[in-house]
């Protein structure tokens, strides 16, 4: 401890001046910054783009946003793997740590709870709105999801009681709903065109609607679940009751 | 000469939030108290919607203004405060009033 | 074209600023401070490529989508580092603690 | 049902989504996640060998994700070198899904920790299931943006499994590895967007049509390549490698070491001698080959001097990768013949060792309770099978004959003879003496039994932990026997190799 207590003490009271490595390293970080600016100053000024290919193809995907045609019709194979990436730093935060919960029961401040009342109803409302005018304006499921997810962050930081107990299956099932609603629209859409993701045109609309609602449940959770720190009280092996082992992230 | 008014107007707008934000960004990953960076790291993220708008990209703003405002904010704040606590919880070790309880440090196989 | 010259400088220079950030400081959450930054400055250069003044073209949505899958892909390893920066913490402070006491009473200590 | 012909591009999306499906589920259910998680490995390993049958009867294939053409949809594709790397990562991943298996049943037997190394099971299989995805998705796709989010599913995978063992160490370099990571994507990022700038499109075949010596390019190049290194830990950039690769779990160390380094490396390789060849300079590719040549010796020495058994191999990463560089200035004078052999050689080969012994490290490991190096005597009366595993596999890595090692490093010494460029010559000379001792001095602590020395009645480990071991090592030296076969795929749909070769390889 002795030393953690010398680093944080020494990275508190830093001195503003230098040393010959971070001098060195400046120089080289400005000079870096320099070439690279001189580059995009001497870059085209009107860059080659993707637009009038998207414009072109628009009519045909079903959704009037042009960013959410390309987020989940022509580049929604990219979508698909970062809808994963979110899952995987559920999964990781999970394997880390216990979520925390202070030990005792806290009766929760009448403003806070107030404001819950309000505020959470609202936000579920909101969240829903900006998934379905996704289609047409700005808005989808990265949206509403982040809204989602800030509801679920209010009520954690408001240590509702019921939160503590929320059981760990039916969370996970909330976890992987959009992730499997996506993979199966797309292997849906396998059948029936031969192209993973290939909408069939007239109903292009309402699959991606259907994804972007099931994408935006999951990322609310997901959100939610990794300002939670950890993964849930009953989050253990069901067997091993007898083997009292402590779980990891568990603390006095 | 409208036009060149509101061009100017524009400009003029963009270098003021052009220099608040690189201000900003020196200020919170320059200064001591970690508490102060995170608190300035969102009001960053905020006048980084304000960007998002500006670049006629109202998608990415209302996702950076939910994301890095309403969530990436508490997480930080929150890791923070588990950070501190761990420290003062250290201390409290160490004074041995709670030997029995430290029980994730047994050595592990492998 | 001043308008996506100034955000792309602005954009780079806070990528610099972040990568010498990272690179000299050493407490945790000041490195995962300095990563959002540095991301944050490359979103901005991709998405002031893509700017058009009003009436003069169509905006490229492409580098909308990508900096909208960036900035949620950002989210989720800044939560995923932080708690990995704790857990660090954590551990090592009781691992510490526990060498502390196998050095005070070495005879019990087996490995 | 045009998706289910045998010729349809619409296989190559099997090794993605079934891993990727696989994943969910392990995450989803409690029961039976090793027999989902064996089911998807073989699966993947059926789907790669349908993959390889159609580029061999139906050439390179193209498929088209949502039906959408190239400049704005995005592009997987099959050749040769991808389907290598692709079946070389089926095969070390069917062997860690079972080595897994083992370590995680034998640790689960200890009763103390019973709990712990349950919940480490019950987070490993998702991980690692994802990953695979991740690292079959980075083979095949053929965008530079796909490629950054399949950089990120594999980099978050990766560093959640190097946190998982829980060890305080293990977790500083698991921070460590996800900071760099992300360093490294970030620089790659970069790279992207002054290349989306400078062409405005992202699939590779069409910025290979639009290659021009623009500073734009230039710099997109380099700061794409800085990310990479990064990320494949070449020799300034390697000190976060060993001590995330020495700390975590065994499965975990073995994908780590033997796949995550690879795929970024394999990018790399791609895009210096397939998309931005044009503006390539000698100067560049004798820079790297420095690079390689330093950490091939440095490793070597660093291997020599470490005192456990994981650390050792973990440096001999560091050395090894060294190999794949070196055969960068190899290339122009050689004509681009060899080069792909070369490179997918030594990766297949070093994956395969690589695997075997940490395998082998987290056998003894699990078998004594340390891998103290100088306390390692006598261990071969108690696990004969990891021992040959052991020895078999520093054959291959020390690049005796026949292993896949020795055929590598033959291709690289004889076009480094041709090409007159005898320095190279001299490294590769001298990192094998140096791997002969770091190996030996091993292998002489498992096969000198002192005198006092006291026989325990041996545990028993699981026969999944010995046999998938040896089962690599055995492939890594056979590889050399059977080389015209891959060297054959590798011609497939390759120009100049099939120029050269038109009946395949003698």
């Amino acid at each position: 401890m002795r030393t953690e207590e010398k680093i944080i003490t020494r990275s508190r009271n830093r001195h503003k001046r230098l040393d010959a490595f971070q001098r060195i390293l400046l120089l080289l970080v400005i000079c870096l910054t320099t070439l690279l600016g001189s580059i995009i100053w001497t870059m085209p000024e009107n860059p080659p783009g993707l637009a009038d290919a998207v414009a072109l193809m628009q009519e045909h995907s079903g959704v009037k946003s042009p960013v959410t045609a390309v987020l989940l019709n022509f580049r929604g194979y990219d979508t698909l793997l970062e809808v994963m990436v979110l899952l995987l730093a559920v999964i990781g935060a999970w394997s880390l740590a216990k979520a925390h919960f202070p030990q005792q029961e806290r009766e929760a401040n009448p403003v806070q709870m107030g404001v819950v009342r309000l505020l959470v109803p609202l936000m579920f409302l909101v969240a829903a709105y900006l998934v379905w005018q996704g289609s047409h304006l700005a808005g989808g499921a990265f949206q509403g999801g982040a809204i989602l997810g800030a509801a679920g962050v209010l009520m954690l930081v408001t240590e509702l009681p019921c939160l503590r107990a929320i059981p760990a299956h039916p969370l996970r099932i909330g976890l992987v709903l959009g992730p499997l609603i996506f993979v199966g629209v797309a292997l849906f859409c396998l059948f029936l065109t031969g192209d993973l993701l290939g909408y069939p045109e007239e109903t292009a609309g309402w699959l991606i609607l259907l994804i972007e609602a099931g994408c935006a449940i999951s990322i609310g959770l997901t959100l939610a679940s990794l300002f939670a720190g950890g993964h849930p009280e009953d989050e253990r092996p069901k067997n091993q009751e007898q083997a009292k082992g402590p779980c990891k992230g568990e603390r006095p | 000469m409208d036009a060149i008014v509101i061009y100017s107007i524009l400009t003029l707008f963009d270098i003021t939030l052009v220099l608040t934000m690189l201000w900003l960004a020196w200020y919170l990953l320059s200064t001591e108290d970690i508490f102060k960076a995170v608190v300035l790291f969102i009001s960053f993220g905020l006048l980084m919607a304000l960007a998002w708008v500006r670049m006629r990209a109202p998608d990415v703003a209302l996702a950076e203004a939910a994301l890095g405002a309403g969530l990436t904010g508490p997480l930080f704040l929150s890791a923070l405060r588990r950070m501190n606590r761990t420290r003062k919880g250290e201390r409290r070790l160490d004074s041995n009033e709670n030997r029995g309880k430290d029980h994730n440090t047994e050595q592990e196989q492998a | 074209m001043i308008t996506t010259l100034l955000y792309s400088m602005t954009g780079l220079i806070l990528f610099a600023m972040g990568l010498f950030t990272l690179i000299i400081h050493s407490h945790p959450l000041r490195k995962i401070l300095a990563v959002n930054v540095m991301s944050t400055g490359v979103f901005l250069i991709l998405v002031a490529a893509a700017y058009k003044p009003l009436g003069l073209g169509k905006i490229d949505p492409v580098p909308h989508a990508m900096v909208l899958t960036g900035i949620v892909v950002s989210v989720s390893v800044t939560a995923l580092a932080l708690l990995l920066a704790c857990r660090v913490q954590e551990t090592s402070n009781l691992d510490l603690l526990e060498r502390r006491k196998q050095e005070a009473r070495p005879k019990e200590s087996n490995q | 049902m045009t998706a289910f012909q045998l010729a349809a591009p619409a296989w190559m999306i099997v090794p993605i989504i079934l891993p990727l499906i696989a994943g969910l589920f392990c995450f989803l259910f409690n029961r039976r996640i090793f027999a989902i998680a064996l089911t998807a490995a073989l699966a993947n390993l059926l789907g790669v060998c349908i993959l390889i049958y159609q580029l061999l009867f139906f050439g390179p294939m193209r498929c088209h994700m949502g039906g959408w053409q190239t400049p704005i949809g995005i592009t997987l594709r099959t050749d040769g070198p991808a389907l290598l790397m692709l079946l070389t990562t089926a095969i070390t991943g069917l062997a860690v899904t079972l080595y897994a298996r083992g370590y995680f049943s034998y640790r689960i037997l200890n009763p103390r920790h019973a709990a712990r190394h349950q919940q480490q099971q019950r987070y490993f299989w998702p991980l690692w299931m994802l990953l695979l995805t991740g690292l079959n998705g980075l083979f095949l796709s053929n965008d530079i943006f796909n490629l950054y989010v399949t950089l990120e599913l594999i980099a978050i995978s990766a560093a959640s499994l190097a946190a998982l063992s829980g060890k305080p160490a293990s977790q500083l370099a698991a921070f460590r590895y996800l900071l760099v990571s992300l360093l490294g994507s970030l620089t790659y990022l970069l790279g992207v967007v002054f290349l989306y700038r400078s062409c405005g499109v992202l699939d590779l075949d069409l910025l290979q049509n639009l290659m021009q010596n623009a500073p734009g390019i230039r710099a997109a190049l380099a700061l794409m390549s800085i990310g990479l290194l990064l990320k494949t830990a070449l020799f300034p950039l390697h000190f976060w490698l060993p001590p995330a690769h020495a700390n975590a779990l065994a499965p975990v160390s073995v994908i780590l070491s033997a796949l995550v380094v690879k795929g970024s490396f394999y990018l790399l390789f791609r895009f210096w001698f397939e998309v931005f060849t044009p503006i390539i300079t000698t100067s560049a590719l004798n820079f790297m080959g420095t690079l390689g040549a330093i950490a091939i010796v440095w490793g070597a020495i660093q291997a020599m001097r470490q005192p456990r058994l994981k650390l050792m191999v973990a440096y001999s990463t560091v050395s090894q990768l060294g190999y794949l560089f070196i055969a960068f200035p190899l290339t122009r004078i050689d004509g681009n013949i060899h080069i792909w052999g070369i490179v997918i050689f030594m990766a297949m080969a070093h994956a395969c060792a690589k695997s075997a012994m940490f395998m082998v490290a987290g056998t003894v490991f699990l078998h004594l309770g340390h891998d103290r190096i100088k306390d390692l005597n006598g261990i071969r009366a108690n696990l004969p099978i990891t021992v040959f595993a052991y020895g078999i596999a520093g054959v291959s890595l020390m690049g005796l004959p026949p292993s896949g090692g020795f055929i590598a490093k033959w291709l690289l010494l004889s076009s480094a003879l041709t090409s007159s460029q005898w320095w190279w010559a001299l490294v590769i000379i001298v990192g094998s003496l140096l791997a002969m001792i770091y190996v030996f001095r091993v292998m002489s602590h498992f096969f000198v039994i002192p005198e006092d020395y006291a026989f325990t009645k041996p545990t028993p480990v699981s026969p999944l932990m010995e046999w998938p071991a040896l089962a690599l090592a055995l492939i890594s030296l056979l590889l050399g026997l059977a080389a015209s076969w891959p060297l054959y795929i590798l011609a497939q749909g390759n120009v100049v190799l099939a120029q050269i070769f038109p009946g395949g390889l003698p």
